[in-house]
């Protein structure tokens, strides 16, 4: 299975717009926090984790995925959720908290909740898992068309709910795939030290499903074997598990020193931006022109300044507007 | 009463479920056992068999797995009931209930809807020992985003099962174990009342006087009604007059009715089948005694479970638990102006 | 590997003191819960969930184990408890809910504690699985010899802590195994329904390291791949992961009707009943005489017979004792 | 002062454990990026150089299976110091702290030891949402066999660390975000205090009167102290003379110190930063109010976190969280009589 041009547009797209409106939030993040870094001050507070670099995971999924699918996504959800057409400008409004925001302001940039498109979050580790499962089932139940694909962490497949949860759609067969994005790291803890086993693919055995590996955060792949088990899971056959070797080219979340990571290790996954790669081989094999890049370029980076002016200029949450919305 | 249709509380729930299941395919059900065994407690006794086990779906031990999943199916479109066999089993899957199901609708700023029922069971008496016999009303009720009810007869199980079904909000709905009349774990004969046999809701967030007093208020849920009212009878006879609040739901809590009574009759007993401390005796206490226009003539009294975990043996247990002679003895002392007066 | 005289010897006593304590157990459970069955009654109130048919799995394993090593058990926990050594008339007497008893009436008989054997069980499912690999994990850092072994049924297998426990005993390398008691039931729930592999061994592969399964709940192969896992772990090569089938002759608890069970299928689990069955084969095998055997039942019975005397005429717990041993 | 050394808790902390882990070889710490990353939240920094990687041990993210694993190693003669990184994350766990570290002790009559410490972090005021800015002191303080405490400084920080590794029981030690002393956090100046350098303990279970006062008495612990002390410095101008508790401990529970303030003072709030109901606030109230031998001259007052999940937008989440004015506002309301008198 190869992506289509168009596909390839929009993944490269795809992942350019996560890019910029990453970089830009990264920069407006650090407003206010300086000289002294205070997490609670500035523009947007908080935690804030990037997805830089994971970018390929995103596109290579959701380019399979309708709006009708369901995600269930983590504490690192911006490429998810711009891949899996989250409203730009409430998401980035919902970021900075404001009351045009995706929840008024109520869940940030962990909580990144859009039911137009089915995407939804949780900040615990791995707890993704149980609902996407849910999802699946209830599409079987109401015999709906749909899978769920449920985004974790290497770390969060050493969670109990990660055993729980797949256990459960193989044995009910459900139309779910999870897709484990490995970026070698859990915060300042390596796999290695974490994980009993190299490569968590091997965990499907555990669960008599089929089991993937991907290396080297290729979109290419990524999109062929996300198809594969996308197109199985919606032919009723079942969830599979994919892990993807994956980069975090940012710090777990702004303020990280990364004093754990080994020396040199950074500037390696640098040069393995899988972004300028993307371009490189677009353009290597003539699929796309440089101009026709630069196009799609311009318009990922004008979609994010659009939704970050929308966000800026939308007003701030009502602060009694905290005590709404805890019920429907 | 010549129509009377009396059920017990498992049976109440079941029917209530049934009927839901009937007008609206969104209803199933998933848990441990809840198939084949129609739920170790009864509650489910017969939905399989109408049913299919499509929807009336056993589980693997899976609990956060299939909590989980509940959330899931509830925020697509189903209204899943689910059960978790028995309270204490909870913390091997909190995560699932607190922080997903109780608050993805804020989270959501509302666009997420998590329609669902949690089921289990509480309470001990048969000496089933520090794991399956707590009630843990308070830890359910002290965080925010869930519902909580707990029906003290069958009337109200059936009613405030349908409406937690219908509700657009997650609920937990705990029953008692030594409620549910089922013989094996001994039975509450006043838990089994007229049940209609229609379909009909009890409004979550009301609490009901179950006895009308004037000398002092005796405000309980589930298990502790029935020692409350118990205790009303025998205080009669000592010319104290009780009443009884029936909390019902925990979660909205409806202090006003509360208030109102003590308002009335000026004194204040709690009877929890939990923990002592940090839990429901300790929030009623304080919703009485923080409203401005209320003036207690006693001290206000709990009879709670104390503060150590659930004991096996029989003597000890029961020397723990409420009953009706320590409320009585709490009315007696806190009356005893009253009497004399 | 193969089991000395004297070790088979024990293990065929020791099934049988099991079976008789159960057996009397039985009995006496329903003292007072007739003509209506109500838990609450009765000299032995609560639930009673009985092992009859497990014992090979506990002494095939606990063969190998000294009063140092660890055991956590569950909910069924009597022949583990019998082929540890833990004091049988003490936990009688805790069963009844005397003084007298391990812990003095407030466990009951699905919190067998005995310090002195190194035994815990915990009602829940898998949750000895994490206490487990903590006392493997002391014995390490101790550089104290010992093992610990986590016996849970194939239900358990399901649950989260049963996930990240053999993970951190596989990364870890701990001197812990885990004995799964396959008993295909899990209340009314057969592991097919509930379990997405036929065996469990094959989730050790998840973890990276070996997985058994045994068939026909022999004593003698359990004996033998028992033995295998713990000297391995004795010699820090870390954690085993072992499956036995086995069979539970009784309901999941007295009381239990056993509807859900195909028809006929409690039939031929009697006729497979392992303590005939071993009988039969340590004569047949001319290992023993009929009067040896006989000789080790009859002190099996003796055994249980007083442990059952000592539980009866041990006095009560003094209720106002419930407040007491809260905190050590 | 000369020779005042002030730490941040962070600091006071780690310098506990350091020096338990020189004296005692039984102790050792777990957790998840507790050794290269000195704990997300510094209290475990510079322990990894000191005692390597043995016995400061970073696990994978498996709550339940680390927790767990602490409980057998305590049974088996370790003094684990374990940490939960964020309290809100209790859910995935909480079986193996509450049914198995809480009651092991119980359940063997005494015959297993538990002496471990779960440490965990709580509080928001810095926009990090509803999982990851909860307190959650009555959910651990309701349930039975742990004890539970909360430094407001670092001296009680080093002390309470110490005796919660020496107890022979499980400790509950929750540390809040806002008092670590870590830039990024924001630090509360108040918190860092002089703490001497040699070991020495703040007794469990006792109470601290931080400043005495004559007409209301503000009870709250860790953050919330701080909340009372600047609350009490501005009622100061009003001619209200404000009493300040330190619970330190919520169990055991110093009823008797807070009883006696009240006694004093004849008026009562509480500041509370876990949710409203079913929690610290409605137990301190009814401590002081069940007291037969004790009058209010005004109904209490609590201040605490609504019943709502913990918005992250900055105006929201400020606008929920207790906070001196707020508690000066009540203290006003309630010492009306106080100053017209
Ligand atoms: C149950 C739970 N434990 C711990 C955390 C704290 N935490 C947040 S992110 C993280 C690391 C996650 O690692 P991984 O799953 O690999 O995802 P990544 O951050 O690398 O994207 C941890 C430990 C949490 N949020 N939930
Ligand atoms: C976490 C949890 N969920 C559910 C239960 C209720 N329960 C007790 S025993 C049991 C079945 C266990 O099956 P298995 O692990 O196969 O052990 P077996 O009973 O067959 O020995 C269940 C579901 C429990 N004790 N703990
Ligand atoms: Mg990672
Ligand atoms: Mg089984």
């Amino acid at each position: 299975m190869q992506p289509s041009k168009e596909t390839l547009g929009w993944m490269y797209q795809t992942m350019v717009t996560s890019r910029r409106f990453e970089e830009i939030i990264e920069k407006i993040y650090l407003e206010g926090k300086s000289p002294v870094f205070n997490m609670a001050n500035g523009p947007i507070p908080g935690e804030m984790h990037l997805s830089n670099g994971q970018e390929p995971v995103a596109v290579g999924v959701c380019a399979h995925l309708n709006p009708d699918d369901v995600i269930t996504a983590t504490h690192r959800p911006h490429h998810q959720a711009i891949a899996k057409g989250v409203d730009l400008n409430k998401m980035a409004a919902e970021i900075f908290g404001k009351a045009s925001g995706l929840s008024g302001g109520r869940g940030g940039h962990m909580h990144i909740f859009d039911a137009d498109v089915n995407f939804a979050c949780s900040g615990i580790i791995a707890q993704g898992m149980g609902p996407a499962a849910g999802a699946a089932l209830s599409r079987k139940l109401q015999g709906k068309p749909g899978v769920a694909v449920a985004f974790i962490g290497e770390g969060a497949a050493n969670q109990g709910a990660f055993h729980e949860t797949m256990n459960l759609a193989a044995v009910w067969k459900l139309p779910m795939i999870c897709v484990i994005e490995d970026n070698a790291w859990g915060i300042s803890v390596a796999k290695e030290t974490a994980t009993a086993v190299k490569r968590n693919d091997v965990r499907a055995a555990a669960y008599g499903i089929p089991g993937h590996y991907i290396e080297g955060n290729d979109p290419w792949k990524i999109y062929e074997v996300a198809g594969e088990a996308i197109a199985r899971a919606r032919a009723g056959e079942g969830p599979t598990l994919i892990e993807v070797e994956t980069y975090r080219l940012a710090g777990h979340f702004m303020g990280d020193a990364e004093g754990y990571r080994p020396e040199g290790e950074k500037d390696g996954l640098f040069a393995k931006d899988p972004i300028p790669a993307m371009r490189k081989r677009l353009e290597g094999e003539g699929a796309f022109t440089a101009p026709e890049l630069d196009a799609l370029e311009a318009e990922a980076a004008e979609a994010v300044e659009t939704a970050i002016r929308f966000a800026r200029e939308s007003a701030d949450a009502k602060p009694e507007d905290a005590l709404t919305a805890v019920f429907a | 009463m010549e129509n009377e249709r009396k059920l017990t509380i498992a049976r109440a729930m079941a029917e209530s479920i049934a009927q839901e299941m009937r007008i609206d395919p969104t209803v199933f059900v998933m848990g441990e056992d809840i198939a084949d065994l129609g739920g170790v407690f009864g509650n489910t006794r017969g939905l399989a068999d109408e049913f299919g086990k499509e929807r009336i779906r056993d589980t693997p031990i899976s609990e956060t797995g299939f909590i989980g999943a509940a959330v899931g199916a509830a925020q697509d479109g189903m209204r899943p009931v689910v059960e978790l066999m028995f309270v204490d089993f909870f913390g091997v899957c909190f995560d699932a209930i607190y922080n997903l199901m109780a608050k993805n609708t804020y989270f959501s700023g509302g666009n997420f809807k998590v329609p669902m029922v949690l089921m289990t069971s509480t309470g001990g008496g048969y000496s089933d020992a520090g794991q399956h016999s707590q009630c843990l009303y308070g830890s359910f009720a002290h965080l925010p985003g869930m519902k909580v009810v707990s029906p003290s007869n069958a009337y109200d199980a059936k009613g405030l099962m349908t409406a937690a079904i219908r509700d657009n909000n997650p609920v937990i709905y705990m029953f008692h174990k030594g409620l549910q009349g089922m013989g094996w774990l001994g039975t509450e004969a006043g838990a089994n009342v007229h049940v209609p046999e229609e379909a009909y809701e009890v409004e979550i967030g009301k609490a009901a006087i179950v006895r009308e007093g004037s000398d002092v208020t005796i405000v309980s849920i589930a298990m502790g009604v029935h020692h409350a009212l118990k205790a009303a009878k025998a205080l009669e006879a000592d010319g104290i007059s009780a009443e009884v609040v029936d909390l019902r739901s925990l979660v909205p809590l409806d202090r006003e009715t509360v208030r109102a009574s003590v308002r009335k009759t000026g004194r204040l007993i709690v009877v929890d089948e939990d923990y002592h401390s940090y839990g429901v005796s300790g929030e009623i206490i304080a919703t009485v005694c923080e409203a401005d226009d209320l003036t207690l003539k006693a001290p206000p009294r709990r009879i709670a479970y104390p503060d150590v975990p659930i004991p096996f043996a029989r003597v000890m247990e029961q020397y723990c638990l409420p009953n009706a002679e320590k409320v009585v003895a709490a009315a007696r002392e806190i009356c005893r102006s009253a009497v004399t007066a």
